[in-house]
């Protein structure tokens, strides 16, 4: 046994917040229960059966009493709601910013994919005070990435992308526990996030020997897998793509968002874009998720802006990609979701496959 | 002229008993309502992600079929009613005629129907059993000219079959129902005192025929965008 | 102390009940007799009731070590499906509709029996053949989905037999409706001359309220998951991502039904609470209009939450944001009744019998799990909570403390009316209290170890939750002893208890004027009602002169 | 509970017009209207059909509001099922629906 504790610790910018709101409606559901009992106890002893033969007295009507108790709980109910939504919406809505962290869940395990490269099994390395943005998939069935220190979870979708985002507060070890019962090993599926200070969060990545950054594996997987041998060529070049507005052959207007790069690769015949054949094969089961977001992370490092050519005009150059990111972290080019076009809140799953 | 020899235990009279029949009747339609509503909830929600799959089953659908099946139903509800009309009246010969031709009408759906999952066998269009991207006409064409099925059309014809279907099931039970009503009509079961089985069978008929009249638009018609 | 029967009981050695006119199997088999229908779901939800406590007893002994030293994981899997699979379905959803109301609602509205008496005993045929499919599913090696049954684990990956048992869930899921069906038609139909609406006992308000869920929202969980069994078999890929269809779909139609089916199990709990109250102080209820109005409120609004359940599982923050303000909204009918009666209490003439243990027990219970259910509708708590053991702790209040608890209130209630014996006062309010105390001491550290984020269906947990876990498996020992008393004592008093007579409670009723147990067509004459229900006044100087 | 005329006119009048309006969905099916026009006037025209055959065979007409109530209750829950689901759907980011057809775009190739 390891002692006794009431609040898990508290380790993220929302945990003290979500534990605020947690402590006044404990305190509003102590004085009900309370007061219930109270009243019950009271009265249970002060009425009680004195005699076989008395006749209680006839209640009347009291409609006041009825509103009040109507109306009593139901405003400070519409306070929860407004605050409980306050948190929500601002833990729910996507991060434009931050340190972009891919994570694969499968059973039984959390696959992890740093920016520049470095990987994880049921390990997140993460710094405080800077704000992480996890983008989620899952490989089979629906798991959960649930952080009680940060007060924060998220179910994992197989075949399309959420996102969740926290800021450690303090250094230490915390649980990872997957929360959507997800088969035989749900309850080993756990791993610990390891928040550092930056400094010792610059240290753990310098002793780490990176394998390719993700960018500069979908590099070679874009040559390996052969999307080179068309895209810039006979299909639409994919500088510049990424979050741009894309029109596709039914009319509609899709903005290319992750989501939207990965259906495109997986089944790029469900949405075809204005002016091309549907000749791209379909990657599905071929590429793996961590390959995927391999890819994107290349499509997203293609900078130039989008030319607008007629299908048949002169195919734009290849773009060389740029290199890593910038150390920190930091994907250098994330301007997500300009507000016009994104109502805010956005969805955090934004899209699914 | 009331026939006591029909009236059950907690009842007083059989109006009473008529009235709950029916009541209990348009009860269990409002569950078949939902119970379908599950499957067009599914699709609608489905169709709004897949618009152009959807749309490309649609045309692969024969609208001309299922139109003729329409109207062959609402042919067969029409017959139900005057039925129940002929009932009311207590004529026992109207009532065995209208019930047949309502029942034979009934056949002729089934018998169209098979007839298009045939015909769609053939198209390789049934998931699980031979869904295909191309029609079997398509395929020795030059791909150019292929008017090939996107992967979420197999979605589409899951419906579609799922949701014809379970309609036929219930086509089935309502004509097995119309059969023995027409071997106790024939017996002289009902008459203008009592009939409240042909009334509450026209009910169940008629809502089969009203899922249909929302399920042939909802899987043939929604061609355009 | 034994109970002395208010009513001497005459000494009427033979008399002729629905019990006793006829022996033979086939008697109760083939009854149609809503009454003996009534006892044959009591035994059968009864029989259910001790195999899901026997999965739960196991899972608790597993859970008093971090390292699952008990069975494995797959069996752990399989025991918390069972556990919840049949303590939903084939007890707490059945229970007291299907025993308490199946037995009471002719008899409350003065009818010989409910409006298809033939339904009513298919619909016992239905349970029992879903049931046996679902047992057979169990003995044949289990299911290991959860009750909630969530795509795609259970329609792709789960390799255990989950059609078997969705399709025993499927079968008796007609049988709710063939239920719901009879009631409503029963209330509109069968009422005895003078039985106006607002005359009804509050308990038929209930179960008819009930019964309009029983018939809107179960046909969507049975085709829910005749879905899930079509895609098992065919591979059509309807809640699969990767054949473009959405599992989340599958969790919208689930809750549709499964959060009205929440309502399902409190709202004949608390039509049964009603009249226990006003039984035990004598008393007209504070308020009958508004408990009458709150669950047909219930029943509707509760149609439109559902999602509660889906916050963090990626929906929309806006439907997020929609679902948590109308779960608001279904909260408060709650608390009117809630209100309404601890008012009833007020100025009455209170004894503490056994179900009216029961009933207080239930009004606190239901209190707690309710408005902890209300921080989960708040959706910055439940972003922290969802799928923990606060969820876990949050339903037991409800659904043990509440509904588990009316039921047994219930039917110690009735006992006397349905057996026309009186069992031991004593034993009673001992196995209440143990019963209560048990459940405190199970479920309360529940909400600890939720907070502390000890995620549910965990066959092993970080050592750190240990001590809780310890005092839950501690309390559900108590709590199992508890139950045990009343199936001990209880058959008991059908030997040895005294005799009845017709209103041992001095209660308000149609049902208290019959002779206990009933004849067999209920009333020999169909009686006639001229003033409100529960006119305390008047029936406790009438059953003062010995007349009743 | 209104008495109906015996005559049986008026199912045959009824009659006609479910196929009347058979034939113009049908028709319409092949007339693009865009913007969703085509789903919801076929709905609307199912909502035609349904609703003759609700008042007229099925004699909801005739029949007192408690009858009404079932018979309305199973669409309105339906409807209560399709639009709150649907308001999850439309409001998640499908990208496929970002907006409506044929709005002008910055970067699209020009036609
Ligand atoms: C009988 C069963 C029952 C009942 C009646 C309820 C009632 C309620 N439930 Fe519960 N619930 C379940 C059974 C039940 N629930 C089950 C089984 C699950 C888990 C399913 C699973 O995942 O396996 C669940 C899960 C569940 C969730 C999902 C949690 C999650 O998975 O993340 C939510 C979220 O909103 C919720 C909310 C509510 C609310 C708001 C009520 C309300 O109706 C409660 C209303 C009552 C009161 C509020 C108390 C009385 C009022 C007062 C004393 C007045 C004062 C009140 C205030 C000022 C607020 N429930
Ligand atoms: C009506 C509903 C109902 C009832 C009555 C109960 C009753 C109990 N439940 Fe259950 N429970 C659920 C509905 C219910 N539960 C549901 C829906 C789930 C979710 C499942 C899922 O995740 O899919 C769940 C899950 C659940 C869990 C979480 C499992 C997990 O997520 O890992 C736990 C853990 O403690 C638990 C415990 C108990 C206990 C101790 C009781 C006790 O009250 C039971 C006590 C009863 C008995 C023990 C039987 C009667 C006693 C005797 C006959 C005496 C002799 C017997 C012995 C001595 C063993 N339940
Ligand atoms: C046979 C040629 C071919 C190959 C190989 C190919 N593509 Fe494509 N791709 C196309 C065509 C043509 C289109 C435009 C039509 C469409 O949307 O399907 C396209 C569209 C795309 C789009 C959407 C572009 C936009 O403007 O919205 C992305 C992203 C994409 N491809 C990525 C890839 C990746 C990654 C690979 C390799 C794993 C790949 N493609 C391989 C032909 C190809
Ligand atoms: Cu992964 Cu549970
Ligand atoms: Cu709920």
């Amino acid at each position: 046994m390891n002692g006794i504790s009431f609040v898990p610790e508290s380790a993220s910018t929302t945990a003290s917040r979500v534990d605020n709101l947690f402590l006044f409606e404990l305190a509003i559901a102590a004085i009900f229960v309370i007061g219930i009992f109270g009243t019950i106890i009271y009265f249970t002893i002060r009425y009680a059966r004195r005699s076989e033969n008395e006749i209680p007295p006839v209640q009347p009507k009291h409609t006041t009493l009825e509103v009040t108790w109507t109306l009593g709980p139901f405003c400070l109910m519409l306070i929860m709601f407004f605050w409980g939504a306050r948190l929500y919406v601002d833990a729910k809505k996507p991060l434009d910013h931050g340190l972009e962290i891919n994570i694969v869940g499968k059973q039984w395990m959390w696959k992890i994919q740093h920016p520049d490269g470095i990987r994880e099994i049921n390990e997140l390395h993460v710094p405080v005070g800077e704000p992480v943005k996890l983008i989620l998939t899952s490989e089979d069935v629906i798991h959960d990435f649930a952080m009680p220190a940060f007060r924060l979870k998220q179910d994992v979708l197989p075949g399309c992308y959420v996102t969740q985002w926290f800021t450690a507060t303090r250094p230490g070890k915390y649980d990872i526990l997957c929360s959507q019962y997800c088969g035989t090993d749900h309850s080993k599926m756990v791993g610990q996030i390891i928040a550092l200070q930056p400094s010792d969060y610059a240290a753990w990545r310098a002793g780490i020997v990176p394998t390719d950054a993700p960018a500069a594996a979908g590099q070679k997987l874009f040559v390996t897998y052969g999307c080179s041998g068309c895209h810039g060529q006979r299909a639409p070049s994919l500088a510049g793509l990424y979050n741009s507005q894309q029109l596709m052959q039914d009319g509609s207007v899709i903005t290319a968002d992750e989501s939207y790069l990965r259906k495109s690769i997986v089944d790029p015949s469900a949405q075809i874009v204005a002016g091309y054949p549907p000749m791209m094969p379909a990657y599905k089961g071929t590429l793996s998720e961590e390959q995927l977001f391999q890819l994107i992370s290349y499509i997203k490092s293609l900078e130039t802006v989008r030319n607008t050519a007629a299908p048949g005009a002169l195919p734009d150059p290849l773009p060389a990609p740029s290199t890593q990111p910038a150390p920190g972290g930091q994907p250098k080019e994330i301007h997500n979701f300009p507000p016009a076009e994104r109502p805010y809140p956005v969805n955090p799953s934004s899209f699914r496959n | 002229m009331a026939r006591v020899e029909y009236l059950n235990p907690p009842y007083q009279d059989l109006d009473q008993q008529s009235h709950s029949a029916e009541l209990g009747m348009w009860v269990f339609l409002a569950t078949e309502v939902l119970f379908f509503g599950v499957l067009f909830t599914c699709y609608a929600m489905l169709r709004m992600r897949w618009p152009a799959a959807f749309r490309h089953g649609s045309e692969d659908l024969n609208l001309w079929m299922g139109g003729i099946n329409t109207a062959v139903l609402l042919t067969s509800s029409t017959f139900m009613a005057l039925a129940v009309r002929a009932a009311r009246a207590g004529d026992s010969r109207w009532i065995i005629t209208h019930l047949a031709i309502t029942a034979a009408l009934g056949m002729v759906f089934l018998g169209l129907k098979a007839t298009e999952y045939s015909i769609e066998y053939r198209e390789h269009l049934i998931p699980g059993l031979n869904f295909a991207n191309l029609s079997p006409e398509d395929q020795g064409k030059p791909a150019s000219q292929q008017n090939a099925r996107p992967e979420q059309e197999r979605l589409f014809m899951i419906f579609y079959f799922v949701m014809t279907g379970f309609h036929a099931v219930h086509m089935l039970v309502g004509i097995g129902v119309i059969v023995v009503l027409i071997i106790l009509t024939g017996r002289g079961a009902y008459g203008s005192g009592y009939h409240s089985p042909v009334e509450i069978a026209g009910l169940y008929w008629h809502f089969v025929d009203i899922v249909w009249v929302f399920l042939y638009p909802a899987l043939y018609l929604l061609r355009q965008s | 102390m034994a109970q002395v029967p208010y009513i001497a009981a005459p000494s009427v050695p033979t008399i002729n009940t629905f019990l006793n006119h006829d022996f033979r199997i086939s008697s109760w088999l083939l009854t149609k007799d809503h009454k003996r229908i009534a006892i044959l779901f009591m035994l059968s939800i009864t029989l259910f009731f001790i195999i899901g406590g026997a999965a739960a007893a196991l899972m608790r002994i597993n859970l008093a070590a971090p390292n699952g030293w008990l069975v494995r994981s797959e069996t752990y899997n399989k025991l918390f499906t069972a556990h919840g699979v049949i303590m939903v379905w084939f007890f707490l959803i059945p229970s007291i509709p299907t025993v308490l109301g199946n037995f009471l609602l002719p008899l409350m509205i003065g009818a010989r029996d409910l409006a298809f008496p033939r339904l009513n005993l298919a619909s016992w045929y239905l349970f029992i053949t879903g049931g046996i499919i679902t047992l057979a599913a169990l003995v044949l090696g289990g299911v290991d989905t959860g009750w909630t049954f969530y795509t795609p684990y259970s329609s792709s990956f789960s390799n255990t037999y989950v059609i078997l048992t969705v399709f025993g869930i499927f079968i008796s899921g007609f049988s709710s409706i063939l239920t719901g069906l009879n009631f409503i038609v029963t209330v509109h139909q069968l009422r005895c001359p003078g039985l106006t609406w607002f005359r009804l006992p509050l308990f038929v308000w209930g179960l008819y309220a009930t019964s309009i869920i029983l018939v809107l929202a179960t046909p969507v969980l049975a085709m829910t998951l005749a879905l899930v069994g079509i895609e098992r078999i065919w591979h059509m890929g309807i809640f699969d991502a990767t054949h473009g269809g959405d599992p989340l779909l599958f969790q919208h139609m689930f809750w549709f039904y499964s959060h009205p089916a929440v309502y399902i199990m409190i709202l004949p709990a608390m039509a049964v609470e009603s009249e226990l109250i006003t039984c035990f102080s004598r008393k007209a209820p504070f308020g009958y209009g508004f408990i009458a109005f709150s669950s047909i409120a219930i029943a509707v609004l509760g149609f439109l939450v559902w999602a509660h359940h889906m916050f963090v599982a990626g929906i929309s923050v806006y439907s997020g944001l929609v679902f948590s303000f109308l779960s608001m909204i279904v909260a408060v009918p709650s608390a009117i009744k809630v209100f309404n009666w601890t008012a009833t209490l007020y100025k009455g003439s209170i004894a503490l019998q056994t179900p009216m243990l029961y009933a207080l027990g239930f009004i606190g219970l239901f209190t707690i799990g309710g408005l902890t259910g209300v921080m989960l509708a708040t959706l910055g708590i439940d972003m922290h909570v969802h799928d923990t053991y606060f969820i876990i702790a949050h339903f037991h209040y409800i659904m043990v403390g509440g509904s588990v608890m009316a039921y047994l209130g219930g039917i110690h209630f009735w006992w006397p009316k349905i057996t026309g014996r009186m069992y031991s006062d004593w034993w009673g309010r001992i196995s209440a209290i143990i019963i209560f105390m048990g459940f405190n001491l199970t479920f309360f550290p529940q909400f600890i170890l939720g907070y502390l984020g000890m995620p549910r269906r965990y066959h092993t947990y970080p050592p750190d939750f240990q001590f809780w876990n310890i005092l839950s498996s501690a309390g559900a020992s108590i709590l199992a002893f508890g139950y045990l008393l009343p199936l001990i004592y209880l058959p008991i008093s059908l030997r040895y208890g005294a005799r009845a007579g017709k209103n041992p409670w001095r209660a308000a009723g149609l049902e208290w004027t019959t002779q206990s147990p009933p004849i067999e067509i209920n009333f020999e004459t169909i009686p006639i009602v001229t003033g409100p229900a529960y006119d305390y006044p008047r029936v406790l100087t009438e059953t003062q002169s010995g007349q009743s | 509970m209104a008495k109906q005329s015996e005559s049986a006119r008026i199912y045959w009048v009824i009659y006609f017009t479910l196929l009347f309006l058979l034939g113009a969905t049908i028709a319409l099916a092949f007339v693009d209207m865009g913007h969703h026009w085509n789903t919801f006037i076929a709905i609307g025209i199912g909502c035609m059909k349904a609703g003759l055959i609700l008042l007229v065979f099925m004699h909801l007409h005739w029949r007192d509001w408690l009858t009404w109530f079932f018979a309305a209750a199973g669409f309105i829950w339906l409807a209560i099922l399709l639009t709150l689901a649907a308001a999850d759907y439309s409001t998640r980011n499908h990208p496929s629906h970002s907006s409506p057809k044929g709005e002008p775009t910055l970067l699209a190739p020009s036609e």
